[in-house]
């Protein structure tokens, strides 16, 4: 166990294997993150560099994505995530290659065929629901899916994501109430950055913690340090398992950081200011996890090295792939309205 | 064939498709042991049990998300709205969300839902159980709707929708499900949705309608040709999207006359568009302007009986119209 | 006090005056709840006698709506009601005579000119906002008044109703936060009925008290017997109390029975067990106050023949006034869509 | 006169209109610090303050609902949607209260609300941030619609629709917000909503337009003019509901033939009413089709920008259709 300082408040990441994970599921769960950031980052440059018009982040989410992604099994379970969910639709098996189509708006981009903006994951081939850009429309969607694979008498859970920010819609708080008097198997994640756009929490609730909401749904409701693969791991599998097992739903609410701005045509100085950024950089969790497997003596120097260099050669195989790739025919346009 | 009313022909096809195919389920307000309000699922629970027929919350923008996710997972929902006047909260799950999931993922999703819901008025059901909304709706690409008002074509619709790959809304005419009975064909039959159908040939102008407005054309189509020997031909819509543009314009070709009836307002109601689609279409064919009748520009029907008859238009109103037609 | 007996369950009925009430208010409260009572009772009679078309009950609500009533100030605050609420609007001044005309969709009907059904209330001159049919829209339109009402440094507070039924919508969760965010002077009344129409309260939701959602907005939350209108009445008080000190909201449930159907459009025995109603008339909130208030000597049954007379003449004169009114005109249908 | 950009236009508008008058305020998500993430909004927190400029929690129906509970206790709301396509989840506040408040009391109550939102496509917004939704609106009696293009008409709409007593959705074309450049005369000056403006006075043929296409309009009237001295008259509609019937079919009587452009899609569009009013109002002046050219039949404009031109309609596709009308 590691003590992470960030300015004063005693932030602990666990580097140690809980139930069902090993010491190379953390490593690989380490490679996750960094694969997530290392991707988005590229992204960021190819934007800033013209090439892609928009770029919406996962930076600072990684660790909470990764970790509650680690808890379920991308074949049989759904995944209805929202637009900052990178590292967890990697684990689901969405390839850089096919993420960076997206982000150019080539032919053959698997999540909208150049429809969508990027980060509006999708693709059945990898149990990830197509998503939109109006916030929280999915976590009907999946309660919708929960209700069918009870139905259908399935083992599947359907987790969901969404921000502090759409948990403010109605459509939350409908889902929420429709998967909890169904006991249906899903799991709500909220990823709490504190801000939508450039909207602080204290003015998006009057409440400190989300999943104090959880209470009033009859549903168990959890906290959790996002910053901390590992603990948000523990709280998702214990979501999961009681999904699976028939308990019902949980509301899970990971605290994480935004590190950029809300997206690449957002600039948060006008409503952000820099210390407290600074201090929010200072919990990078890619850093945090990090440090903590290199004090376990999980992760060496070397094998940090080895493994940035093999994502960093599969992250730029991505990018030269969908820079050769052509834009999708004027044609295309009309097909894909109906289906008969 | 035996003789139904509307609402027992769409209970049956209800009945007959969740017995052939257990991924339909019915979910929506008091369709359970209330059998609806209307009573159009009345049984339905005690043959398919709770969980193919399910009471939800008063929500009904989680009544249409809930179907699509259970539709993204293999399922054919077969949602309620209980009034077409409180569909509004499930806006951004239809439009944004049920229209949109086969373009947004370039194919890779559909979404297989049927949203049946009552509407229309005549009813003393006032400014809110009287709506007449099709034509927020029709403008959705991606979104089918259909408006059948005779047993025969809803139920045949009705299974059409249910085994259709997309979304479609499926309206009932609330005053119709008691009033309106007719034969209906036994063993399946369906009616493909976006053909409209011709309820009566005629040569000299055409009625273009749907749901319970379909009665009073004819009957003004009738009373016109009692007392004048003009031949009126009256289409009935019946899907209001897509159009169909075949049956609509070959019409217009042989009238060259067209009066579009609707209980909806005028207003940017299904009607403008049949009206547009003849006036770029079939101009040459024209003899005379394409005339509307149609609810009036008032946010919706009032309560007080003299008000409701004087918003409802009637064989009367569509008969003036036709004898104004006559004239050009 | 006195123990009142409703087969097996006790409940008490105060009839001793709390804070702001003395016995006379009392008796006035027990006149509201009669008047409402038997209005409401008429309005089926003419319903059954083919002269209505429409009727929806507050049968089994009075208790809880005249109690609530008791605690705003008519003058100054606003009340936005639903359906059920003729309690509510008899206190904030609607009256006999006006209330039929709307029953009857008469000319001069001033809740909406005979444009909507009966129990849509509204009265700008009483401070009743209008209201549509679509459920729990106006906790929103409550929210608005108060941050007007707050904006305007006014003393005013803003008391909205809705089943509990309609806390099922987007609209309600939405409102909640939005309130609380801004502390805002208003209260929401949850008439909780068990019912939803024929969806009893536990297909509607996970949780017993609808009270319990308050936590979850950053709000005091009450479950009161609304069968007894002191009670109703203290906790309403008090809430007003706060909301007028800048304290914001407050969420208050007040169990209560529907006596009757839904509506007169309904038949409740598909759904609900004759045992079930039979049990809930038992707890008849005027037969309680009734008793309660003659064993503390508040009223004697001379009083109460005299109350019920003077009501009855009241609405009589009512029925007759409404019936001799004419219907509107029918070129009245295109007035009053646009004001400019 | 100042020459601005739209968005500054509106902006200042804001400023001028909030001095004058405390019953005004600013609503919407990131409308505060932000300033709206186009800008619009930016500085109205410093100078008036949180009370009067509100950051809401991302929930839109809240945003219209809370705006008018405001309306109805005296205030003058202006709430912002985001972006066009993310009103949907307030629709039933939007339809179903504010426009029907007026009416449903008898005039007892009504609801000066206006609605501020962004539209329209060309940025690569793709689905969900380019949606033309105007048509969704026009249809309901009870609200106006208002779609200034020209910066002096949207600060003179903006004026009138702030002070009108009944609720307007005021619609900006965020492609036209930094493009387009204009004067704008001081002093308070409004634009009456409900008339369209004669952009440019022509004889031949009649382009009713509005939005970003007006501009693509123009273009194509004049090459066409030029290519072949034709004399083109385009018309900007600028309030979309109530339609300008005087201005539109005066045009229409002058020119006899009509080409009508919209971003929109087509089917149900706002142009269908227009031409339907031509077709039902001023059909013996027609020497020819109504015609339209609008967005295809797509749920939305795609991001990927092969596909987001091949989606936007422009003065090439106009050009073509007024050849082919005036082939008539
Ligand atoms: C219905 C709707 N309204 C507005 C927007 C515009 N918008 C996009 S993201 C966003 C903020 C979301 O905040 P949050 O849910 O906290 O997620 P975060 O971006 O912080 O991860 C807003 C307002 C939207 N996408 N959908
Ligand atoms: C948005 C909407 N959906 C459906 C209805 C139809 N409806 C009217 S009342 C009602 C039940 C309301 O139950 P509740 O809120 O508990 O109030 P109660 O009638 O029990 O007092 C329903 C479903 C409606 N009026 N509005
Ligand atoms: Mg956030
Ligand atoms: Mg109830």
């Amino acid at each position: 166990m590691k003590q992470f300082d960030s300015g004063g408040v005693g932030i602990e990441t666990r580097a140690t294997a809980p139930k069902g994970l090993t010491e190379s599921d953390l490593v690989r769960m380490y490679e996750y993150m960094v694969l997530a950031r290392s991707l988005d980052e590229r992204m960021w440059l190819l934007n800033r560099a013209g090439q892609a018009p928009f770029v919406i982040s996962c930076q600072g989410h990684e660790a909470a994505q990764v970790g509650a992604a680690f808890s379920l099994q991308p074949e049989k379970d759904v995944l209805v995530p929202y637009y900052r969910d990178l590292g967890m639709v990697l684990y689901f098996g969405l390839t850089p290659r096919e993420l960076m189509l997206s982000l150019l708006a080539r032919k053959g981009d698997p999540t909208s065929a150049g429809r969508q903006m990027p980060g509006h994951y999708g693709s059945r081939k990898h149990n990830v629901i197509t998503g939109s850009s109006p916030v929280a429309t999915q976590v009907l969607h999946a309660t919708g899916i929960a209700l069918a694979a009870k139905y259908r008498r399935e083992d599947t859970v359907a987790w969901t994501c969404v921000g502090e920010g759409g948990t403010s819609q109605g459509d939350f708080h409908e889902a929420l109430n429709f998967a909890s008097i169904h006991r249906l198997p899903v799991v709500f994640f909220v990823e709490n950055n504190g801000y939508a756009i450039s909207v602080p929490q204290r003015k998006q609730m009057a409440i400190e913690n989300v999943a104090d909401r959880a209470a009033g749904y009859g549903m168990p409701g959890v906290t959790v340090d996002g910053g901390d693969p590992v603990a948000v791991y523990t709280v998702a599998r214990e979501a999961v398992d009681r999904a699976r097992a028939g308990g019902g739903p949980t509301l899970i609410e990971a605290k994480v950081q935004r590190l950029t701005a809300h997206s690449s045509d957002d600039d948060d100085r006008t409503y952000r200011d820099p210390e407290e950024l600074k201090a929010e950089r200072a919990q990078d969790p890619i850093v945090r996890f990090r440090a903590a497997l290199m004090e376990q003596g999980v992760l060496t120097e070397a094998q940090d090295a080895d493994i940035r260099a093999r994502i960093k050669a599969q992250i730029d195989d991505a990018t030269e792939f969908a820079e050769q790739a052509p834009y999708p025919d004027p044609a295309e346009l009309m097909l894909h309205v109906y289906g008969s | 064939m035996a003789t139904k009313l509307l609402i027992d022909a769409i209970r049956d096809t209800l009945f007959e498709e969740m017995r052939g195919d257990d991924r339909i389920i019915v979910l929506g307000e008091d369709v359970g042991k209330r059998g609806g309000v209307f009573r159009v699922t009345a049984g339905l629970i005690d043959e398919f049990g709770e969980e193919r027929v399910i009471d939800t919350p008063l929500a009904e923008s989680s009544i249409v998300g809930v179907a699509i996710g259970a539709a993204l997972h293999g399922l054919l929902p077969v949602a309620e709205i209980q009034f077409f006047d409180f569909i509004h909260p499930a806006m951004d799950q239809i439009m944004n969300e049920a229209a949109k999931i086969r373009y947004r993922s370039g194919g890779d999703f559909d979404c297989p839902i049927v949203i049946r819901t009552p509407y229309g008025g005549g009813v003393h059901g006032a400014l809110y159980h009287s709506q007449s909304l099709e034509s927020a709706f029709t403008r959705e690409p991606g979104l089918k709707v259909v408006a059948p008002v005779n047993p025969a074509d809803a139920a045949g619709l009705l299974r059409s929708a249910i085994h259709d790959p997309d979304p479609v809304l499926f309206l009932e005419h609330k005053k119709a499900y008691r009033l309106i009975r007719d034969e209906v064909p036994e063993n399946g039959h369906t009616v493909p949705i976006g053909k409209a159908k011709v309820v009566k040939e005629g040569s000299d102008v055409t009625i273009i309608s749907y749901g319970m407005m379909l009665y009073e054309s004819l009957a003004a189509a009738n009373a016109l040709e009692e007392k004048d020997g003009s031949s009126v031909e009256v289409i009935d819509l019946r899907t209001l999207r897509p159009l169909d543009k075949e049956t609509i314009l070959a019409s217009v070709a042989k009238t060259g006359k067209v009066l579009i009836v609707h209980e909806a307002n005028k207003v940017g109601g299904v009607g403008a568009e049949v009206a547009a689609l003849i006036a770029e279409e079939a101009f040459p064919y024209l003899d005379g302007p394409i005339m509307r009748v149609a609810g009036p520009e008032v946010p919706a029907m009032p309560f007080s009986p003299p008000l409701e008859q004087a918003y409802l238009p009637n064989a009367e109103k569509i008969g003036a119209a036709l004898e104004q037609l006559a004239a050009f």
